[in-house]
């Protein structure tokens, strides 16, 4: 579905990003994970056009992206729930959820999707009245999700969508994941907590400063040594 | 370029030699109108008398932008570095009397068009006027009021940034309290500065107290709204003013407003007229297919006197050219025979205006005193 | 390493002295001008980036500040006879009638007063943030401005000072622009420099780290004031005359323009912008005066300078966001090294 | 004080009402695009007076009728709006507040450079239609029926501008970029096109006020925007800016003090250009936001 | 007596109560940890103890330590609900942001030498004129700021910007900075957040390492549960502004209270 050659991003003098290879094909779970500062990151924002990368392709269902502006990527059907929920804070919870739908016109469709939102999120059904800004972070991160499924994404891309979140909350967002997974969408998974990203995804790749240097099976990356040792911080 | 006046210098000596004469100018800012139309009048007269002493005079153009520093900067600029030999300008008293100061320290002969406040050539043996005075002008207007309009209380509204308004206020205000043998006759002065656009604090003011007249020197843009404002309050009291209403300007802005103001200026063709108020006359209107104006004549004459004075200097230095100038007498300009006092003013009659449809309509004269 | 640079300090500022000592026989009157406007831009220019650079208050009150030391100095210099002159509308307070002070003594009043000022207006006012200390401080500038138009026994109001001696001279200017380049080093080199960049750079944080905002913010704006104050002062008696409408906010929009040209944060920055800015807007001049090619007589337009002034402005802003130096500074290190670099090769370079 | 009459109060009162609404027109064009881009945009007052030329060549130059000729300046100034921020903000829409500043006070000055050099330095006066300047005389106190019209048009805009903001998807789209363009972004909006249509609406009500502002004021000079466009944008900071509503509020008590201070306390006529700054400091030192303003305590 | 103290604060921002009636007391030497869901008031506990906010309700407690005229220490507890931030870091209680919040364009090493400002006793013409008295001390300022940077491993990388560093190191960078104020009483909160299992568990042995180095009161917010079993010694758990536990990990891992709202079930 999405495939990344050769991808080489530089921040001025930092090269964040030297030539990196994924794919991810129709319907499954990739995950991304690495220590602060590898370049996760910046890998979503090269997807969505946010970064311009120096070097490398980026195809989508067999045509480039670079060229197009994010908003024309958004329109293709691929959605980032961003680092750091970014949600609109002097905007209502509905009508954050609106504009997570702003490049669609089927009216009958959004009021369905929102209804499917909901379902997920009762907690947002309830609040839909509130500004999105003072609702607590957990609350904020299900209104960042919820707001991506608005675009009827085939491609849901999250970055950390852990971060910061109370261990409670950690489980129900996974659970949610598989769940949204399970509905037909394609998902390309970054997380700190890769044990937990690792147990749901088909396949994961390991970046570090800017190269990947290893990938492999969700359950094989589990269990290699190397990752235990680097990232589930269990070799103790 | 910094060398290039050099350069200019050397060209105007070499080939066929000049005389630079400054000229500064609002050609910009609030006074842009009366500063243009008075360099039609300097720019017509040389293209008329292009030569004196059988060089070419050139006009050095600054525009100061009807800002005081920069009037000081052109006038520094106009002697040291384009070298001129002599000064005109400008139209507006504060205008000229911020360069005052340089002219008399550099000693630097200058004439003055309109600008009619006495401190412009008070102490000042360098500047010259081709026009009268304020304390003229300002009894000119209140013998007016007290005699022809039969005013007994009087209003008077003036500029607080302009030394024109404020010096014409004061006269006007020591004259008629005279002329009415009144102490109290002034019913009260207000105050706004250049700029402001809404006066209908000082029109309630004026509605509450039932002056006779009100006197209201200033712009022509602040007067043609503040009377405009006051037609609109229903206020009907006959509004006198000075010579800056002559402008075409006051009359556009002011529309319907501006009927039947009076005002004093400088020269009207039914008043004095000379061989030179002809000449004027007829090439103004031939290059610029419109009705001419005072401050197109006075700056038509401030470079006939000072072209007179060249020649009767015979020469180009500047202090002599000053001694000629202090020296002129019944020179005969456009807007009449001109003296030069010793403070430097010119002795000259005013005529009295009237706005009647629009135009301009010739009241009376008043001889100078 | 340490001597050479003190040799090299020595070195320029002789050649510094001896440049204005050349300028000074060779210039007329009007280049001297144009050579003191850039010493006073240069006080000027620093004395905002110390706020709005370093401080990181936007602040946009300095014309104000200019006007209270150009009166202030204006005031005292002024002959008891010349104020007479001047104020014939209405008489001026008895106190300063008679006064009539030597420069210096002015110069350091004017700076006082300014500086009392800037902490009458910090104090309440710094508490704003950001945009609104902006406007807030704009608000201060017009309202001196407007009470300096008013108090006619005072400043002699709308009208202005006239006839101040002009004691300004190249020396005056860049002696104190000088001092107030090596004011501005040592401040922000040491402690206090760094939390003015600290509170600059996240106010919470420095609060934090046990920096009172309150006590450094007007500590900044009440030195900026204070050598805004002088700045003023020198340039109300470079010109002769002063008025309150020479102090408008534009006066202000110059000076940010300068530093923000020069890079927000540079003292290097500000001094080279200054200079820049200052004959840029002199030689601009010629655009508004007719040129004559010999052949061929180009009418001037008035009021062209400015719009190619403006239009370079813009220019300079899209093309160098940061200023020419951004927040560098010019260093003998630096200069040393370049010069170093370019006569060793590319191998130096490549490490 | 004492002595002032019903009528002369009634007059100041109906003239405070109609220049209230006049800053009001003007400061909502402030609001909008403080809001949404955090600029002060000191162009603002230089588009309002670029409106006012328009609309005053349509008539003189082009011979257009009035209502025309206003028309035509608005769509003008709408698109000159737009161009100006394509040409002096977009290309720093990256960079540090205060670059972005100076290019706002760049490009003021050149607007109003330019139009020094092409329209003249030189004062002109503003055509008014003859529906506009009728005096009607109500128990002595005449008023010029453009007191009448300025209100109407005021809340008229406003209530359309408020329905918009709030109640359509492209509103909810600007709200949203005026918080992170970012995220908005990745919604799948254009954040270009907000910022252009934002400066468009701006830029169109600062036409409307600018001609209104000729039609009180006809006179016309280059310089003409400086001082509303201050005082507008004080009185959008006085409300609290970003907020429409606090924009008109702002309006009318700058106006209406304005001119009830000087007719109350004649003595502080001089003071009168700076009351609107004292104001601003005073509700500043109060309530740091505006009247209408939020709360925005950074969270930290 | 404790060192820092809290009296039943509450603080309200509108209707809404993010902290209600919290109790709390540090005794020296100790590291306690606070945790809670997201939004339970935890990042608003830390801001009130600081002096970000003023409590609605409530007091703040300080014990400081001062010598008499022969030098003999006594301790006295200070309100300090009314302080603002400076003068209670003054008073020896330093902090650490959720959101990092570094001095971004200015180098790691002037991040730390700041921090030493407040203790300044030379005035600001002192340091102008480069006075003996004021050199000395900046000397002395430089020395200590490089070796802090050494005891957190940031001296390589000392003359970089701050911000160039990555998530890691700015969070040890925030920490040295704290740490250059002298503190009595360090807040952290969440000094893990972002980081992957590995490097929170490193960060658990240098908050333990430093606890004893410098003879610091720590108090942490952190959801990494495994940082905070394995470091605190007690915990505080709130939940919508209320205190729901306190006591020993052991205790609080098997709170129902805490798993209900916080944990969950495994
Ligand atoms: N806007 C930027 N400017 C300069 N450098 C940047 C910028 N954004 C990221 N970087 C640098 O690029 C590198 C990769 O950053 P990125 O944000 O992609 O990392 P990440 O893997 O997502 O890390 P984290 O776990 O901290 O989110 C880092 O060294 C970072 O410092
Ligand atoms: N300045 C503020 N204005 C309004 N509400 C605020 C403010 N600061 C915090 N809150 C609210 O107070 C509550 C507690 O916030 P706080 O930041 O203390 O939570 P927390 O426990 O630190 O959560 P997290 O684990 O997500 O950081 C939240 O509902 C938050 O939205
Ligand atoms: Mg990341
Ligand atoms: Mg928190």
């Amino acid at each position: 579905m999405l495939e990344i050659k050769n991808l080489n991003v530089h921040y001025g003098g930092i090269h964040a990003l030297r030539g990196i290879h994924i794919d991810i094909p129709e319907n499954k779970i990739i995950t991304l994970i690495g220590a602060n500062g590898a370049g996760k990151s910046t890998t979503l924002r090269s997807i969505m056009g946010l970064t311009k990368s120096s070097e490398g392709s980026i195809q989508y269902q067999g045509e480039s992206l670079l060229k197009y502006k994010t908003k024309d990527i958004v329109e293709k059907g691929i959605v980032l729930v961003p680092e750091g929920r970014r949600i609109f804070p002097n905007l209502t919870v509905e009508e954050n959820l609106i504009l997570g739908a702003y490049s669609r016109k089927d009216k009958a469709g959004i009021a369905k999707d929102m209804e499917r939102v909901y379902e997920l999120f009762p907690r947002l059904k309830e609040r839909s009245w509130q500004k999105a800004g003072t609702m607590s972070g957990g609350e904020q991160q299900m209104l960042a999700v919820g707001r991506g499924l608005m675009s009827k994404p085939k491609l849901l891309m999250m970055d950390e969508p852990s971060l910061g979140l109370a261990p409670l909350l950690v489980k129900e967002i996974f659970s949610i994941i598989k769940e949204i997974h399970r509905q037909g969408v394609t998902i390309l998974l970054i997380e700190q907590n890769a044990k937990a990203s690792l147990e749901i995804a088909d396949y994961g790749y390991v970046l570090e400063t800017g190269s990947i240097v290893l990938e492999g099976k969700g359950k094989d990356l589990l269990t290699n040594e190397e990752v235990k040792k680097a990232y589930l911080g269990e070799a103790k | 370029e910094m060398k290039t006046s050099k350069e200019r210098e050397e060209e105007s000596t070499k080939g066929n030699p000049r005389i630079r004469i400054g000229v500064f100018q609002p050609l910009t800012g609030a006074a842009a109108a009366g500063g243009r139309m008075t360099l039609e009048g300097i720019q017509l007269a040389n293209h008329l008398f292009p030569e004196v002493l059988g060089k070419r005079v050139e006009l050095v153009v600054i525009d100061n932008q009807s800002d005081r520093t920069e009037a000081v900067n052109a006038v520094r600029r106009l002697i040291q570095e384009e070298k001129v030999k002599a000064i005109i300008g400008s139209y507006g008293s504060s205008l000229s009397i911020a360069a005052g100061e340089i002219i008399k320290k550099e000693k630097m002969p200058a004439v003055g068009c309109s600008p009619t406040n006495p401190m412009v050539t008070l102490n000042n043996d360098y500047y010259f006027r081709v026009c009268f005075a304020d304390p003229f002008q300002g009894t000119v207007m209140a013998n007016y009021a007290v005699r022809d309009l039969g005013a007994q209380k009087a209003i008077i509204v003036q500029d607080e940034v302009q030394e024109y308004s404020l010096g014409l206020s004061r006269y006007f205000m020591e004259a008629f309290q005279e002329s009415t043998g009144n102490e109290d006759s002034i019913l009260g002065v207000y105050n706004y500065h250049s700029g402001q656009q809404d006066f209908s604090n000082i029109l309630g003011e004026i509605k509450k107290n039932s002056g006779d007249v009100v006197f209201a020197p200033g712009n022509y843009i602040e007067s043609a709204l503040l009377i405009k404002q006051a037609r609109e309050m229903g206020i009907q009291i006959p509004f006198l003013g000075g010579d800056t209403w002559e402008a075409p300007d006051f009359r556009e802005i002011g529309g319907e407003a501006v009927e039947g103001v009076i005002f004093s200026s400088h020269f009207s063709e039914e008043a004095q007229v000379t061989r030179r108020t002809q000449l004027f006359l007829e090439e103004y209107e031939k290059k610029h297919q419109r009705e001419a104006n005072a401050f197109g004549a006075l700056g038509f004459d401030a470079y006939l006197v000072l072209l007179d004075a060249i020649k009767r200097a015979g020469t180009d230095d500047s202090e002599k050219i000053r001694g000629a100038l202090a020296e002129t007498e019944n020179f005969e300009g456009a807007t009449g025979k001109i003296t030069l006092d010793k403070n430097g003013d010119a002795q000259k009659s005013a005529v009295i205006m009237k706005v009647e449809n629009k135009k301009l309509s010739y009241v009376t004269f008043v001889e100078a005193e | 390493m340490k001597n050479t640079k003190r040799i090299l300090n020595i070195i320029s500022i002789i050649a510094l002295i001896g440049l204005l000592f050349i300028f000074e026989q060779t210039f007329d009157s009007y280049k001297m001008r144009i050579v003191n406007l850039c010493g006073i831009y240069v006080i000027l220019g620093l004395s905002l980036n110390l706020i709005n650079g370093f401080t990181g208050l936007f602040s946009l009150g300095h014309a104000g500040f200019m006007a209270v030391g150009a009166y202030t100095a204006g005031l005292l210099t002024l002959s008891p006879a010349m104020k007479q002159m001047n104020f014939f509308m209405k008489p001026i307070v008895p106190f300063l009638a008679e006064v009539e002070w030597s420069f210096l003594p002015a110069l350091i009043m004017a700076g006082l007063v300014t500086a009392l000022i800037g902490f009458l207006i910090g104090a309440p006012a710094l508490k704003l943030r950001d945009d609104y200390l902006a406007i807030a401080t704009l608000g201060f500038g017009e309202i001196i401005r407007v009470v300096f138009t008013n108090t006619q026994s005072l400043t002699n109001g709308a009208l202005g000072l006239k006839g101040l001696p002009t004691h300004t001279n190249i020396w005056w200017t860049w002696g104190i622009a000088f001092i107030t380049i090596l004011f501005m080093v040592f401040l922000i080199k040491g402690s206090y420099g760094k939390a003015f960049k600290a509170i600059r750079e996240d106010e919470i944080a420095a609060e934090a780290m046990g920096i009172s905002l309150f006590k450094h913010k007007v500590m900044a704006f009440t030195m900026g004031a204070f050598l805004a104050g002088v700045g003023g002062a020198l340039l109300g008696n470079l010109l002769g005359t002063i008025d309150p409408n020479m102090f408008r906010f534009t006066l202000t929009f110059n000076i940010l323009l300068i530093v923000v040209l020069g890079g927000i944060g540079s003292i290097t920055g500000t001094v080279i912008s200054a200079v820049v800015v200052t004959v840029a807007m002199e030689y601009l001049r010629v655009l508004d005066e007719a040129i004559n090619l010999g052949f061929i007589r180009i009418e001037g337009i008035p009021g062209m300078r400015m719009v190619v002034f403006s239009l370079l402005l813009m220019i300079v802003i899209l093309f160098y966001q940061n200023g020419l130096m951004g927040s560098n500074e010019f260093t003998w290190d630096w200069f040393l090294e370049k010069k170093f670099l370019k006569k060793s090769g590319k191998k130096e370079v490549k490490q | 004080m004492a002595s002032m009459t019903f009528q002369v109060f009634m007059q100041h009162l109906t003239n405070g009402i109609s220049l209230g609404s006049l800053y009001a027109l003007i400061a909502i064009g402030y609001t909008m695009v403080y809001g949404i881009l955090r600029l002060i945009n000191f162009a603002h007052g230089d588009i309002f007076m670029i409106g006012t030329y328009v609309a005053f060549y349509g008539v003189t130059l082009l011979a257009l009728p009035w209502w025309l000729s206003f028309i035509v300046a608005i769509i003008f100034t709408c698109f000159f709006g737009m161009t100006v921020e394509r040409a002096a903000y977009r290309p720093l829409r990256n960079s540090p507040k205060i670059s972005v500043l100076i290019s706002a006070i760049g490009v003021s000055f050149f607007i109003e450079n330019l139009a020094i050099v092409v329209f003249g330095g030189r004062p002109k006066a503003f055509p008014i239609p003859p529906m506009f300047n009728k005096i009607i005389n109500i128990g002595g106190v005449s008023i010029v029926s453009l007191t009448f019209y300025i209100p109407v048009i005021t809340l008229l805009l406003l209530m359309g501008l408020v329905y918009f903001i709030h109640h359509t998807k492209t509103g909810m789209a600007m709200r949203a970029v005026s918080k992170d363009y970012e995220a908005a972004r990745l919604m799948a909006i254009d954040v270009d096109k907000i910022i252009s249509l934002t400066f468009g609406i701006g830029s169109l009500l600062a036409a409307v006020g600018g001609i209104m502002w000729g039609l009180k004021f006809p006179q016309l000079v280059p310089l003409m925007g400086v001082m509303p466009g201050l005082k507008c944008f004080i009185a959008a900071v006085i409300g609290g800016i970003g907020d429409i509503k606090g924009a008109v509020l702002g309006g009318f008590i700058l106006g209406l003090g304005e001119i009830m201070l000087v007719a109350l306390l004649p003595a502080l006529t001089g003071y009168r250009d700076a009351f609107a700054f004292i104001l601003l400091i005073l509700i500043l030192l109060v309530k740091p936001t505006g009247l209408m303003g939020q709360k925005l305590t950074e969270k930290v | 007596m404790s060192i820092l103290r809290a009296d039943n604060i509450t603080m309200k921002f509108g209707g809404l109560v993010a902290v209600s009636n919290f109790q709390m007391a540090l005794q020296e030497g100790e590291i306690v940890g606070l945790i809670g869901p997201n939004g339970a008031g935890k990042t608003t506990a830390f801001n009130m103890i600081t002096g970000v906010y003023t409590p609605t309700e409530g007091q703040i407690y300080f014990t400081e330590e001062i010598k008499d005229s022969q030098g003999n220490p006594s301790s006295h507890e200070i309100n300090i609900t009314q302080y603002r931030p400076d003068q209670i870091t003054k008073l020896g209680v330093a902090r650490t942001f959720q959101n990092i919040r570094l001095f971004k364009e200015l180098s790691v090493l002037d991040n730390v030498i700041i921090a030493n400002h407040l203790r300044i006793k030379s005035d600001v013409i002192s340091s102008i004129l480069r006075l003996p008295n004021y050199t000395r001390e900046e000397k002395a300022m430089i020395e200590k700021s490089i070796h802090l940077l050494e005891e957190v491993g940031l001296e390589g990388v000392m003359h970089e910007k701050s911000s160039s560093l990555p998530y890691g190191k700015q969070r040890r960078l925030e920490i040295a900075r704290a740490l250059a104020t002298n503190p009595k009483v360090l807040l952290l909160d969440e000094p893990a957040a972002g980081m992957n299992p590995k490097e929170s568990l490193e960060l658990m042995d240098f908050v333990g390492e430093i606890r004893d180095r410098f003879k610091l009161t720590i108090f942490m917010i952190e959801h990494h549960m495994q940082v905070v079993m394995g470091i605190c010694e007690r915990i505080f758990v709130l939940d919508h502004g209320v205190t729901i536990a306190q006591g020993t990990p052991s205790e609080i891992q098997n709170n129902e209270k805490v798993i209900e709202a916080y944990l969950g079930v495994d």
